[in-house]
């Protein structure tokens, strides 16, 4: 029986030793957090059609309480050592494991918006991220700003720590945008009297049902969408917010109060990847995602033979797109066992 | 001398007042008329042009000729109550004048003579008279119970519905049906109780006698009789039974030769006055394909009528004008609609100082100027097609809109902007005339039709495309190749019922396929859904107009669906569901042999796929 | 008041806040179909109009969004009406009736001191 | 407001500030618009912190507004400001302390470019060796005068005698800070506290008791601007910069703004008349202007120096409401006195709301 190793539990780390225990291999799967299922845990409902993010979270991991691998939680991989075909894996709560193959799922992290200064993220007291709003979204979540009234006007600011220089991620996280449109949506089902602005450079609806979910927004939800990238925000006496952006289709700049503040942030690799790939010994992209070794055929496959690639740690995706992603790794990494036994 | 009794009142004042007001009314109307129209009428009315409006009005207003061709039933229930009534009016007269021996008999001695005459005829003439007033008013009653029975249950004319009624209507209809039972049984009681009435009067009122005091029954009969008349007189002006003598008032007019002018006068308002909201335009229009049932010309003309009409019904029309040829009273429907758009629209404003003429530089020899439209833009194989022909007809053209122009004005006609067209009638007017050209060919109909009537080109012949190459044919200047393809034609509604172009598109395809004849064509085509006219429409319900036009012409199982008209090209093409090109195409494909036309198995595909759905 | 060779400029910012949206609100109920639009700006690069002079009808729907009424006025003249944008349009609006809904009310919400 | 985030920000963005031994370079404007400022901070250095700063009365114009304004090249400006280095290099020092904004800019900016472009650096050496035949050093410290009266904030405090606190009612003074546009937003990480919330100013106000407003517009710029301002038609556009400051401050109902620029007081000052003159519309209490002072000027009223001596008659918008609410004693009769004791002249037109 092989032994297959598993950096990071959250979907793609989870999805990938499902499929390989299936498959007969015996699999450990090293998590550094308490809980699986990742930043799952930290959304309520997903794109595009609402569904409860518990839901998928809970049918996952009841898929795979059924089966028979080992979790490693609050521990993290120190190093990966390959010695003779096998890799020598020491870990952060002291146990060094040998396995045949190993396959990081690190995921990803959330852009810290308070590195967007000019947003006044965790400064001004209603502006907030998409992570945050994701919880108030819940039934018992109180969305109410200052004086305990409920927002009238309410803006999302798309392409927080992407597409920025500023922020040094020049790439594009691909799911704010739509994720932007359905918690617009959900605000507004909400707060049916709320005015909702969405401030994008690009709307990048490239999934299934996301273009029609974004034209919903505007024809049944009244949802407005303004070209131009928030260049600041200011706190005024109220509480309220003074945005400013170009409308960038009149040509001419553009200032608005409004009462929340949704910061719709991006995707980085984050440090776990990078921790992940410098045991390794495997490289990433100059975006800090991990480099497969070709976007087409190979995917899943890293640098290091032996060391497959899972999930959002290779760049931006969705809960479907990671969990496919996970599905092929497991299956890359089983031809590959069987290859060179 | 003795008073009338006291039960010919409600009968007497409704009959003055509602003779008065219609003198009135009809007075105003007529002086609103202008100057022309009114130089008709005085010109006109000692001519042959009355006699054929009182045989019009004898023909329509009594006897409904034209519903009747369109529906017997129907016909036959406007009939029995119009001229029945009109009989039992005339014959009740003439049996007063001949018993009171005097032409001078109140109108209520005749109406009421049942009451009046309580002694039985005993002439031959009187007898007969008195029978043929009987049998009048059961020829009447008949129609009463088919209009009962039409409220109840209007599919059983033929009708897929009828109109909605207001509380005038309702008063006015309550008294016009209780009028004829009420006189029968008020003439069956006084028959009962004086013997006289006749063949069926008489039975019935013995028959009554055997259960009812009917000598106490008499009286209040009378009156009841005799104020469903007086309520129908008042309640006539406020409900769409006015339309019973103001169309005779339209009738004679309009022999006279007067039209609805661009604006609303005294003949606009007599023609709406006129309308019977009988309702059957309902079940021409094409709205009601995609559940639009409260725009349609009837409801339009009451809502003018009533002041009361919102843009969003006045727009919600195509103006494919097929309800016209079936108006039984024969309005002006579509030009009644513009008359009120015009009214409607009349503050908007627009600015097209930026229209330039600059030099036009044609040289002597250019035989046509070639105006595709803005839409056929839209469509560059019928501008392909249309140059290839010129090619090969070898002639010379100007291309006058291939950069740039202004658009027609039709567009603008259409939703009641005049004005605003005007202005680029006059820029393009003038473009044309400095042309020199004699001869203006244009591929859009909607083009067509105000290039032909609105834009005043004295010399110069306007031509649709089908009637050009159709005239390069005759001419021998185009070759012709038939091509073994199955084609229904699709009228466009500016080309068919606006310019009466039905033949040479037709006869321009005889040359090169073979055309099917189909169910709803030439007059009674139906509207692709594209429509500029109609601005209030949602896309989804053009589809469904659309589609449903569609359905017809899959029926036939055609190769090519052909029209004429680029808007009506973009309309139909965009369903996929039959190959769509316009005559210039299809022209076009045999005189250069290059017969690539989609093939019919893609179109079957797709016809299934729809099916599926 | 006094002169001092130069006066206060007006701002060139869009101060959402000041903007009046009855006329916005009023067409989008008569026309809800203008909800959609992209701004793709296809209605603009097909129009007769912007083949003979500078006219934008994609931004129409900016002008109005923002409370431009006065520009908004003079630049709805220039519509031809031909419905070549509409046919062209992606979201299928019905532009027409959204100019002739503009040309109906815009005079009621013209700002007054101008 | 939440504080913490902006401490966060404040941490993210500290620089070093020379202890001693500063080499001081002046503005040209200040010198005419607030001219007690420059000498107040010499005096606060040198007498109540006992430091050792030198000027050298050689020293020019960095040349910064012409540069702005598209008149003086590039080569020019980085060669006058290497004779600046070179006056310090040759009296023995090393750290630079700039009275005006501008010219912090300009010395960032051609020591930044003299980074990365080390050849730019020999082309100057050069340039000033052939002009003058001097040589210089590059600064080891580059500080604003504000960030060295920001460094010694608590100190003067301490031994000041006045705090900014209203004497009537005890709260703390409402003090509106604006930073000088070129003191940090060309490079964030050399004003203390970045450029989306600089805490040089509010470090001064909160130690010495008062209160900073944060109003939307804090951020902007007052309308200088250089050609905005240095063409009369432009101006137009500089008053309505200040005025949308204005605008969004005023509900906070600010008692002072303090600045640490040479422009923005002047025009957050004058542009106040302006606009009352223009439009009739003042933005302090009881029609009154909001007073507009140098951080030289409030360090100097916190230590209870004489508001006359320190040329705050110069203003335009009166501060004597401030002096008022701070408890200040003043002789109005000696404000318009010279240092003889002569009446300077009043101006005609007294200033906004007196």
């Amino acid at each position: 029986m092989k032994h297959i190793v598993v950096i990071g539990g959250g979907i793609a780390g989870m999805e990938t030793a499902c499929a390989l225990t299936d498959a007969g291999h015996w699999v450990t799967v090293i998590e550094k957090e308490e809980q699986v299922g990742g930043k799952l845990n930290k959304w309520s409902y997903l794109f595009p059609d609402f569904t409860p993010a518990d839901k998928i979270l809970d049918a996952l991991l009841e898929k795979h309480s059924e089966k028979d691998f080992s979790i490693l939680s609050q521990t993290e991989v120190l190093s990966v050592n390959r010695q003779n075909n096998k890799f020598n894996i020491e870990t952060s709560g002291k146990q060094k494991l040998e396995a045949d193959a190993v396959v990081v799922a690190t995921g990803y992290e959330l852009f810290d918006a308070s590195r967007k200064e000019e947003y006044g993220y965790k400064i001004y007291d209603h502006v907030i991220t998409s992570a945050d709003l994701e919880k108030l979204l819940l039934p018992d979540g109180d969305l109410s700003v200052a004086a305990g009234q409920n927002p009238k006007r309410i803006a999302f600011v798309h392409c927080v720590g992407s597409r920025d220089e500023k922020s040094g991620n020049h790439y594009c996280s691909k799911v704010c945008c739509i994720t932007g449109v359905k918690q617009a949506i959900e605000l507004k089902k909400r707060l049916p009297e709320a005015e909702i602005y969405c401030f994008y450079m690009d709307l990048r609806m490239y999934g299934k049902n996301f273009e029609e979910l974004y034209r919903e927004a505007q024809e049944k939800y009244d949802i407005q969408f303004i070209r131009g990238r928030l260049s600041e925000a200011s706190e005024k006496i109220d509480k309220s917010l003074l945005i400013k952006s170009e409308d960038t289709l009149s040509g001419r700049p553009l200032k608005m109060n409004v009462d929340l503040l949704v910061l719709l942030v991006g995707m980085e690799a984050g440090k776990g990847t990078a921790k992940a790939a410098a045991a390794c010994s495997i490289g990433c992209e100059e975006s800090g995602f991990l480099r497969t070794s070709d976007p087409f055929l190979m995917s899943n496959f890293s640098e290091q033979e032996g060391i497959f690639l899972a999930g959002s740690c290779t760049a931006p995706m969705s809960v479907n797109d990671t969990i496919l992603h996970a599905r092929s790794a497991a299956q890359e990494v089983n031809n590959w066992l069987k290859k060179n036994n | 001398m003795k008073f009338p009794p006291s039960f010919i009142l409600p009968f007497t004042i409704g009959l003055l007042f509602i003779s008065c007001f219609l003198v009135i009314i009809v007075g105003i109307w007529i002086s609103e008329l202008s100057k022309i129209d009114k130089s008709r009428i005085v010109h006109n009315i000692f001519t042959r042009k009355s006699l054929l409006a009182i045989r019009e009005t004898f023909s329509e207003s009594l006897l409904h000729r034209k519903i009747f061709r369109k529906n017997p039933v129907l016909g036959y229930m406007h009939m029995s109550l119009a001229f029945g009534w009109f009989l039992l009016i005339v014959v009740g007269h003439i049996e007063a004048y001949i018993h009171y021996q005097s032409f001078s008999v109140p109108a209520y001695k005749a109406i009421f003579m049942r009451y009046f005459i309580t002694q039985q005829s005993i002439t031959l003439s009187g007898k007969i008279l008195a029978a043929s007033m009987d049998l009048l008013l059961l020829f009447v009653l008949s129609g009463v119970v088919l209009a009962y029975y039409k409220r109840m249950n209007s599919r059983m004319f033929g009708m897929k519905k009828t109109t909605q009624l207001k509380t005038g209507d309702r008063i006015a209809l309550t008294a016009l049906w209780l009028i004829f039972p009420l006189r029968f049984l008020a003439e069956s009681v006084s028959a009962g109780v004086h013997h006289n009435g006749s063949i069926i009067s008489q039975p019935t009122g013995h028959l009554l006698s055997s259960f009812l005091p009917i000598q106490s029954v008499e009286m209040p009969l009378w009156w009841a009789y005799s104020g469903a008349l007086g309520l129908f007189f008042f309640a006539l002006p406020v409900s769409r039974y006015m339309h019973i003598p103001v169309e005779v008032v339209m009738i004679f007019l309009r022999n006279y030769g007067i039209k609805v002018q661009k604006r609303i006068d005294g003949y606009s308002r007599i023609q709406i006055y006129s309308c019977s909201r009988c309702g059957i335009c309902l079940d021409s229009c094409q709205m009601t394909h995609a559940a639009i049932k409260d725009t349609q010309s009837v409801y339009a003309l009451k809502h003018i009528r009533n002041r009361k009409i919102t843009d969003e019904k006045l727009f919600n029309c195509m103006l494919c004008g097929r309800c016209q040829p079936d108006c039984p009273v024969g309005l002006e429907l579509n030009s009644l609609r513009m008359t009120q758009r015009i009214e409607s629209t009349k503050e908007y404003n627009s600015s097209y100082e930026y229209l330039k003429n600059g030099k036009v530089n044609v040289s002597p020899q250019t035989e046509v100027i070639y105006f595709a439209g803005c839409m056929t833009h839209l469509t560059p194989a019928i501008i392909k097609s249309m140059k290839e022909i010129f090619a090969v007809a070898d002639v010379k053209y100007w291309f006058m809109d291939e950069d740039k122009t202004a658009c027609c004005g039709r567009p603008l006609m259409q939703i009641g902007q005049y004005n605003a067209a005007q202005k680029l009638i006059d820029h393009n007017r003038e473009q044309i005339l400095a042309s020199g050209v004699k001869k203006l060919v244009v591929s859009c109909p909607i083009c067509y039709k105000v290039f032909k009537e609105d834009y005043a080109l004295p010399g110069i012949t306007v031509q649709h495309h089908s009637e050009y190459l159709l005239n390069l044919i005759t001419d021998r200047r185009l070759p012709i190749n038939k091509m073994p393809l199955r084609i229904v034609y699709h009228d466009p509604c500016e080309l068919g019922r606006g310019s009466g172009i039905y033949l040479q598109p037709r006869l321009l395809l005889d040359e090169y396929v073979e055309l099917i004849p189909i169910q709803n064509e030439k007059a009674s085509a139906y509207c692709c859904g594209g429509s500029l006219a109609n601005i209030k429409i949602k896309m989804n319900e053009r589809t469904q107009i659309r589609d449903k036009a569609l359905e017809e012409y899959c029926n036939y199982e055609p190769d090519i669906l052909a029209t004429a008209c680029p808007l009506c090209k973009k309309t139909f093409a965009k369903s996929r569901i039959l190959p769509v090109h316009d005559i210039a195409e299809i022209v076009c494909m045999s005189i250069t042999k290059s017969a690539e036309i989609s093939s019919k198995t893609d179109s079957e595909i797709l016809c299934k796929n729809v099916a599926i759905k | 008041m006094k002169d001092f060779g130069f006066s206060v400029i007006k701002q060139r910012t869009i101060d959402y806040d000041q903007f009046d949206g009855r006329l916005l609100n009023e067409v989008l109920e008569m026309e809800p179909s203008f909800k959609v639009c992209l701004s793709c700006g296809g209605c603009t690069a097909t129009c007769s109009a912007a083949d003979l002079v500078s006219f934008n009808v994609r931004r129409m729907n900016l002008l109005l969004r923002r409370g431009e009424t006065v520009e908004l006025e003079t630049e709805i003249q220039k519509c031809m009406l031909c419905g070549k944008c509409m046919l062209v349009c992606p979201r299928g609006i019905n532009l027409r009736n959204v100019i002739m809904l503009i040309k109906k009310s815009i005079h009621k919400y013209k700002p007054v001191n101008l | 407001m939440k504080r913490e985030g902006k401490i966060q920000v404040w941490q993210d963005y500290q620089k070093d500030i020379a202890d001693d031994h500063y080499f001081y370079v002046r503005s040209c404007i200040r010198q005419n618009f607030f001219p007690g400022s420059e000498q107040t901070f010499l005096k606060i250095l040198r007498r109540e912190l006992n430091k050792d700063i030198y000027e050298n009365p050689h020293h020019t114009s960095c040349s910064g507004i012409g540069y702005h304004s598209d008149i003086v090249p590039f080569d020019t400006i980085q060669t006058i400001v290497a004779r600046q280095f070179a006056l310090m290099t040759e009296a023995g020092y090393q750290n630079l302390a700039v009275s005006c904004i501008t010219s912090f800019g300009i010395y960032n900016e051609i020591i930044e470019t003299w980074k990365e472009f080390p050849s730019e650096l020999e082309k100057v050496r050069s340039l000033l060796k052939k002009a003058t035949g001097r040589e210089f050093e590059i600064p080891q410290n580059v500080a604003h005068a504000s960030d060295i009266i920001y460094k010694f904030r608590d100190k003067i405090a301490s031994i000041g005698e006045n705090r900014l606190v209203n004497q009537k009612t005890g709260k703390p003074l409402k003090i509106v800070e604006h930073i000088g546009c070129h003191y940090s937003k060309m490079f964030p990480s050399k004003g203390v506290g970045g450029a989306e919330f600089p805490h040089v100013l509010v470090g001064m106000i909160e130690s010495w008791g008062g209160e900073v407003v944060d109003y939307p517009e804090r951020r902007h710029c007052c309308g200088f601007g250089f050609r905005q301002y240095l063409v009369m038609s432009n101006r137009g556009y500089s008053v309505s910069n200040s005025r949308k400051k204005f605008e969004s401050m005023e509900p906070y109902k600010p008692d002072a703004i303090l600045c640490n620029c040479p422009g923005c007081p002047m025009f957050l000052d004058r542009w106040q008349y302006v606009i009352q003159e223009m439009e009739g519309k003042t933005y302090g209490e009881n029609g009154q202007g909001i007073p507009v002072l140098t951080y030289e000027e409030m360090a100097g009223l916190v230590l209870g120096y004489d508001p006359w001596n320190m040329g705050m008659q110069m203003h335009q918008t009166n501060v004597e409401p401030l002096l008022d609410k701070m408890g200040i004693h003043y002789d109005t009769d000696l404000k318009y006195a010279g240092k003889d004791g002569k009446l300077i002249g009043k101006p005609k037109m007294v200033s906004c709301g007196c």
